[in-house]
């Protein structure tokens, strides 16, 4: 079965990154597909590079990345949420003429429609947030 | 045609648990996540709350419980616990998911 | 309906301007208006408050986007639920929400309501329904 | 020796105003703002949880009200709105402000 | 006292984990404790559950802080009011917290409980004497 | 009088540093002083120069360092919560060896004791947050 997954708020602040990500993990270990996951509302700020947790705690963008780099999990980060909070790429940075850019590996930014189309192609999909 | 209903908020301080309890219908499955696992546990002002809904399947998320401290000789009667691999098997045999945020 | 079209629910349970998730569901239905699925909007709970007459938030200095949802039917957003027992439990009727229409191309492009008050049996009956349910 | 309450959070979604109620003392001052001003509203459910409570001040944030669309004729007897400015003069003129996050 | 000693309260009314609040709470407490300030801390709402007894978070992967509190008697941070009205709405007693002690310095060094369980009424008026009240 | 204020929550997705705003602009219109914002938990958030708001929407960010700029306050985000998010000024990127920083003019890191001193030297405390 394939699952979409929606994270809607920050890493650290609110639990629901950290449940989305024992969720997918349990449900590749279970043999369903997950072929994206889509971040809005402040779920946006997990897909920073620059976060620098306690060495104690768990990492929550290198979670990600390392599980999604390992089974080819679609990380997307919703452009319209990205840009109010602060999170750009390259190209973003450059076409606001911005200094810097903050992405984290293996999260992309892009548009509502692949939370629409993530809704369409997957069989179930859940929403983690506040 | 069931309905997964994820909670995961604290039924003590917020309305979310009573609201998807007034809209879960005969069948439906609840299951309570983060700060919604105290909804589950008995002895509070709160615990009637779930009486009255016997045709519901309840659920409570295990390693959320256990974060918190709270045994499962705490729950009340009928709710069962699940890990991360039970939520995900709620998720793929109901027909949709809705999060009570 | 062909079977690619899925029914997908927007559900509103929060209050506008205090938090930004009324705004930003509002952006996922417009951008979603184009993906041709059959689209329905549930407002209950505060969720309702967004739906209210006379917004004016020029003292708050944010945007007022309650204007937005008369656009709606342009997109052919057209099935907009607002739960009655949530507009009573906050002393509000009917005639304190905006009038959202929308023209049926079915009937003539007749002006008819988009919101529907519903009970709360009959939103949970809508839920039940759904493919996907997106909350807010 | 009075407390400015400040209250952010709709009482038809969270316990706050109730918990903010049941700490106030006499004379104490509760400014609801944000969401909060739902809770100064006649005519609801809720109506009932500031009856009682006559020893208190209340107020409501104005533009909070307005942004909402909410005209002060729905306002339940004996709340007072104030702006920014009037919110500045309730912390001054207190001894301490609270919030009720 | 000195006249350049203010009392300082912490309020905790949310619960662990869910949250990020009741962490980042202790962690100004645990800098705070440095400033010579007197400090109280008080638990009401779900804020009571931060202080159960036997919390495990090896299953959510995050980091227990719970044993945290133990540690504040070193930090001269002696004073936790829970509310007991909070306790019972939530089916807790004060032995499902976990215990807590200081070092009275005023008294040979005796072991002390810092969790003193208070009404309603006398947290209300706890509130009262603050000079600084920060929420959580 | 002197007001110290606490932002808890990030910009848009609550309306705390916009109440917050507000009230320290109304609060010096009445000859108050506010010598210092302390930003945490997601109020760190506040202090990023990378966010891009829509045309037609208030910018907080910089509301706050324009405001900050003509009144002399001192914005604090706070180092803890700042790092766990993703906000770095340039001596923190260089400490924790990340390649870009994100901070906005007129806001600086620094330890939590700011937040108790701001609790020592003034009058009134206020918080703004969820």
């Amino acid at each position: 079965m394939k699952f979409g997954v929606v994270v809607s708020e920050g890493p650290y602040t609110h639990q629901a990154s950290d449940t989305a990500y024992h969720f997918v993990v349990s449900a590749l270990e279970a043999g369903h597909e997950v072929p994206r996951v889509f971040f809005y509302h402040d779920g946006v700020n997990v897909g920073t590079r620059l976060s620098v947790p306690p060495q104690d705690e768990r990492n929550i963008q290198a979670q990600w990345t390392d599980l999604a780099a390992r089974h080819k999990i679609d990380l997307v980060v919703c452009i319209a949420a990205a840009q109010r909070r602060g999170i750009l790429d390259e190209n973003e940075a450059t076409r606001q003429g911005k200094d810097a850019n903050n992405i984290a590996e293996g999260f992309r930014i892009s548009g509502l429609g692949q939370l629409i189309e993530m809704g369409i192609q997957t069989d179930r999909l859940l929403m983690f947030g506040d | 045609m069931a309905t997964l209903h994820t909670v995961n908020k604290s039924p003590f301080a917020t309305k979310a648990l009573q609201s998807c309890l007034a809209h879960a219908r005969d069948g439906d499955v609840i299951l309570m996540i983060e700060d919604g696992v105290y909804g589950a546990t008995a002895g509070t002002d709160l615990a009637d709350v779930l009486a009255g809904h016997s045709a519901l399947k309840i659920y409570v998320l295990e390693p959320d419980l256990q974060a918190r401290g709270l045994d499962t000789g705490r729950l009340l009667d009928g709710v069962s616990t699940v890990d991360y691999a039970g939520f995900v098997d709620l998720a793929a045999t109901t027909d949709r998911t809705m999060a009570w945020l | 309906m062909s079977e690619d079209v899925k029914k997908f629910l927007y559900v509103n349970r929060k209050a506008p301007y205090g938090t930004i998730y009324a705004l930003e569901s509002l952006e996922v239905v417009l951008i979603g208006a184009a993906f041709d699925q059959d689209v329905s909007l549930a407002f209950l709970d505060d969720g309702v408050f967004q739906l209210t007459r006379g917004q004016d938030t020029t003292g708050i200095g944010m945007k007022n986007f309650s204007p937005t949802f008369r656009a709606l039917g342009d997109y052919d957003v057209t099935k907009l639920y607002v739960e009655r027992e949530s507009l009573e439990e906050r002393g509000l009727s009917a005639d304190d929400l905006q009038e959202i229409m929308y023209e049926d191309e079915d009937d003539d492009w007749a002006e008819k309501p988009s919101i529907r008050i519903v009970s709360r049996a009959e939103m949970a009956d809508i839920f039940a329904e759904q493919d996907v349910v997106l909350s807010f």
